[in-house]
């Protein structure tokens, strides 16, 4: 057996390994238990795949190179810097900045993976048809991957791209793009055949280099910022399958499996969350966002609000509670106190429960992580589904800085855009104390006729120190 | 490449594309969030083809092919130490809970 | 063979070893018999292989080896169509069920 | 492209198919709607791939050969007397016959793949180290599949080795052997690789197949019958691995495939089954089964019996009913009978169901199958963990040709063979009637205690015909 036989026995081995990790990795991490120890493994995994490449054939023979052509150079400068970047960020990211930044990653994947498909096609000359096409592939997904990104990144953070731009004939100019960018796939792979030349060849690489870069851009600014989350969950199964079709041009197999792994999985987590948000993926990708009515702008009434001293002695009375938080808890930061309230609430003789709805807040699972922090104990924390049906025997309803999760329009307004998110029927409450600072609408942007029924009274202030007061006033 | 890989290759992604679908199945949706970022740091595996592209690119003159494997190598470090250590730092947040629980 | 084609096709079978793994989760016990002999047919594929090593041995001398490799095609065969038919009638049982349901 | 690669390239596809339709197939036959289905996907997927194998470079260009070297004359004949050999046993056998069945048909599966693996050792010239061990172990594996199943088969239709033989120092032997036959393994592999002459090789592949058909016998002759299902699938898990491996050495990747996906889905419907009866997969092939014993046989107490006419009108009062058949209904092909009963309880105001226990008659599902057929409703049947907690509100449990699965001493008697088992707690019923016909033990020979506890009441009969008798009883 030569010496090239059993490094590629070797490295392959240990591409199995650690594709192997990242399949366990996935398990587990879709499980609660188990998660962090699933991310662990994966990163393992990534880890020796990263290890074993430094002993492929193709950078093992750069050493003889001087330092200016020695690829172990070049990966450490890269690999140092990248890391230092990477650590940064996610170290001084906070809880609410976490979508975007995963968001921001998923680009620079993306982006990287165009760059090693452009890297490949200037470099590689014994490309054939088939690594050719896989090549085309992994520029057009990479490229969506990165633009599409960005601007989901700039419209949760909110720096870029916040309005809902209205493209006409979004449709239209999408499938063109899509279709053009694939004509220039085949240019190239017709040029790698040698029925064109290279020069033509090139045309079609920056034909669909192009195509793709717009066509995220375009495909992405028109769709609203609350539908970010979904669009991030599927771009990132873009990029795995941009990791893996790179793996197929490259032929290497520890990118094909993973990432496919991920371009799958994402797939699949991206319909579940759709479901959550009772959406279509096709509705959310090619529906028109255009017809956005702001509600039924007609018969305006004024809602009703209360000071603190009142809302209390209506508390102080009530023998079952509900928080409905939402985002304007995580801006006032107001779990500890929710959970002080809720302690005295206790004491009190009622029986208190929070209801979370899934896209409550500014990414999954943002108000689960708040209130443990808060040492709210798991079992008070139900889902719409269990909460809803026992809605209507609730005394109060207190609904904390939330406001499209409680929009009773999803339910019986057809016109309006938030029609058929499952909600919280705070409504159904006896009386709903809605705290929140003044009118302001939610993410959506849409009116809230929940806050003028008659059941409904608005205590506006900040959500903290609303509820602290609420606290003295139990503590008196 | 020998016609005969390229197949195989071709049949690890077809079977790979089939086991994620089956690894996610019902995930609560508080893990969508980790279990999104932990995967999106997983995609960051192109760094492998990035070092090889890199490593190859070396090999030729060509400036600018060396100039995109390194911002390829980059890039992709960013996805993947930021993703796991975002990923982690999520994850540690739920912990808690557990925690407490016990 | 080349050593890459050989470490690829075991690269295959661990990859469809995890996903075989993921694919039977809850069965309930009526469907253990019915899932025990679809798959047992499917377990009948080795007749692909005992149609090509047949094929191979009629290329070489030796009666022994065309014998067996007409064996093994015979068994082979009879574990495919048996094992089909069978599952097939035994779920055909439970067909009534679901019809009278509705 | 020369015509060679578009054949590689064609046949790939076709087999990639073929594997997509064996893991659709796998998956639908797991759920109960769409079993069927699945079969049918599965058995196409199969077609395909035959289909697909003929158009192999070495089957397509022995056209040239006369008539007794063509492979299709030869391929074809022998298709269609397996064909008609399968369809004619699988059209023929009795439902309590099928489970004996799917173990004949296994064992089958075990045997092609070993001959396929001697066919290629005679064959093969270009055989390399890695497709040698590969060989070695398809013969290992395809050994044990076919006199393990074997045995299995001929245990459950009680035509062979129906006494559980007991091997001293079994696991002694049996691991012996398998390590003698890996040896036999090595001894070819190092054949291959020129280390040792090729008479030595021959005689590594002589010494693996005799071990491991001697170690199929002596693992499964010692297990008893009633853990036979569990070691059917075991052994259905084995013959998916031989495949395998005879993929991996003729390197044929949807053999790699599909063989590893029944490898190991089989194993964890082992696992699962195995829970079910509420045993391990390592004691029940390494624990010993020597140690009997025939439940307590200290003071024999005589059961009671009673009269059918005693019987109705005990039935006639009770207000809930519960059936529990076994595998003497299935004998008896009681079903029909016994839905004419419910109907008349249930018109006399009773309310009933049916327990069904996992391994209740001869295979799992055994008793789904029969009530089917007689059309009782599915939500009647209940599982023993739906149906135990109600048991001791239940007026009359009538036991129909069911021993083992209501067996009291899986409970409370350690020293029997069954403990551990979940039962159906029959003997919380306030009265429990036991239909058989005489004192025959069931089917894992132990005494049953339950027959001599004082609210048990035998009426011994056919268990058809004491039905009958009841239901005419109601009529008059
Ligand atoms: N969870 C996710 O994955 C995710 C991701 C992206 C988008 N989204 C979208 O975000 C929305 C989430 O709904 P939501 O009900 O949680 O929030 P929301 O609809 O965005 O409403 C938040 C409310 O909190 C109030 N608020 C802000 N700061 C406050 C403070 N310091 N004290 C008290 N109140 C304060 C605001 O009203 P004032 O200004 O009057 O105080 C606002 O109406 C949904 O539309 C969802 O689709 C969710
Ligand atoms: N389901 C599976 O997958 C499977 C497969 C293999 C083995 N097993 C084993 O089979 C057993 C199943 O338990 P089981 O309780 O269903 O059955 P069982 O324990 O085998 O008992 C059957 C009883 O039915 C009586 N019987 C036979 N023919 C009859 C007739 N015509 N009329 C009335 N009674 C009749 C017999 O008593 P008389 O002779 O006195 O009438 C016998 O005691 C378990 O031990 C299980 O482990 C199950």
């Amino acid at each position: 057996m030569t010496f090239d036989n059993i490094r590629t026995i070797c490295t392959t081995i240990l591409y199995m390994i650690s594709s192997v990790l990242f399949i366990r990795g996935i398990k587990l991490l879709g499980k609660a238990d188990t998660a962090r120890k699933g991310n662990l493994l994966s990163s393992v995994g990534m880890l020796i795949a990263v290890v074993t490449v430094l002993f492929e054939k193709e950078v093992t023979s750069t050493i003889s190179f001087g330092p200016a052509q020695n690829a172990y150079i070049w990966t450490i400068a890269a690999i140092a810097l990248g890391g230092i970047i990477g650590a940064v960020w996610s170290k001084k990211v906070e809880m609410t900045g976490m979508p975007q930044l995963v968001a921001l990653f998923n680009g620079f994947g993306g982006l990287s993976s165009l760059l090693v498909a452009l890297t490949q096609y200037m470099t590689d000359k014994n490309i054939n048809i088939f690594s050719s096409i896989a090549l085309g592939l992994t520029i057009a997904i990479g490229a969506i991957a990165f633009t599409g990104s960005i601007v989901a990144w700039g419209k949760l953070s909110g720096k870029m791209f916040k309005k809902n731009v209205t493209i006409p004939a979004k449709n239209a100019i999408n499938g063109l793009l899509a279709f053009v960018g694939l004509v220039g796939v085949v240019i190239y792979a017709l040029s790698i055949a040698g029925v064109v030349g290279a020069d033509i060849g090139k045309i079609g690489v920056i034909i669909v280099t192009c195509a793709y870069l717009v066509l995220g851009l375009t495909m992405v600014v028109a769709i609203g910022g609350g539908d970010m989350p979904v669009i991030i969950s599927l771009l990132n199964a873009f990029s795995g399958l941009a990791a893996a079709f790179a793996g197929l041009s490259i032929s290497n197999s520890v990118l094909v499996v993973s990432g496919c792994l991920v371009g799958t999985s994402g797939l699949i987590l991206t319909l579940i969350m759709c479901k959550a948000m009772n959406r279509t993926l096709y509705n959310l990708l090619f529906g028109s966002f255009g017809s956005t009515k702001k509600g039924t702008a007609g018969e305006q009434k004024e809602p009703k609000s209360m000071s603190v001293e009142d809302a209390y002695l209506i508390l102080e009375a009530a023998s079952s509670v509900v928080f409905i938080p939402g985002y304007g808890m995580a801006v006032a930061q107001a779990q500890h106190a929710v959970k002080e309230l809720c302690d005295k609430l206790e004491a009190n003789g009622a029986e208190v429960s929070f209801a979370i709805h899934p896209v409550a807040g500014r990414m999954p699972g943002h108000m689960n992580v708040l209130l443990a922090e808060a040492n709210v104990p798991y079992e008070q924390l139900k889902t719409a589904d269990e909460m809803n049906p026992q809605m209507s025997n609730t005394d109060v309803a207190i609904v904390i800085g939330a406001n499209d999760v409680v929009n009773p329009s999803a339910i019986n307004d057809e016109s309006s855009p938030l029609y058929g998110m499952p909600i919280i029927n705070a409504f159904e409450a006896r009386t709903v104390f809605v705290l929140k600072r003044g009118k302001g609408t939610g993410f959506s942007g849409v009116e809230n006729p929940l806050f003028t029924n008659d059941n409904t009274v608005m205590i506006y202030g900040d959500a903290k120190q609303t509820v602290t007061q609420l606290v003295s006033e139990f503590e008196d | 490449m020998a016609i005969g890989e390229i197949l195989l290759l071709v049949f690890v992604f077809v079977i790979a594309g089939f086991l994620g679908v089956e690894l996610i199945s019902k995930v609560p949706s508080q893990l969508h969030t980790p279990l999104m970022s932990g995967t999106n740091a997983i995609s960051g595996i192109t760094i492998v083809g990035a070092i090889s592209a890199t490593a190859v690119a070396l090999h030729t003159d060509g400036m600018l092919s060396n100039i995109c494997g390194f911002a390829a190598i980059v890039l992709a470090t960013i996805n993947v130490i930021g993703g796991y250590m975002v990923t982690d730092r999520m994850l540690g947040m739920f912990k808690k809970k557990g925690d407490d629980k016990k």
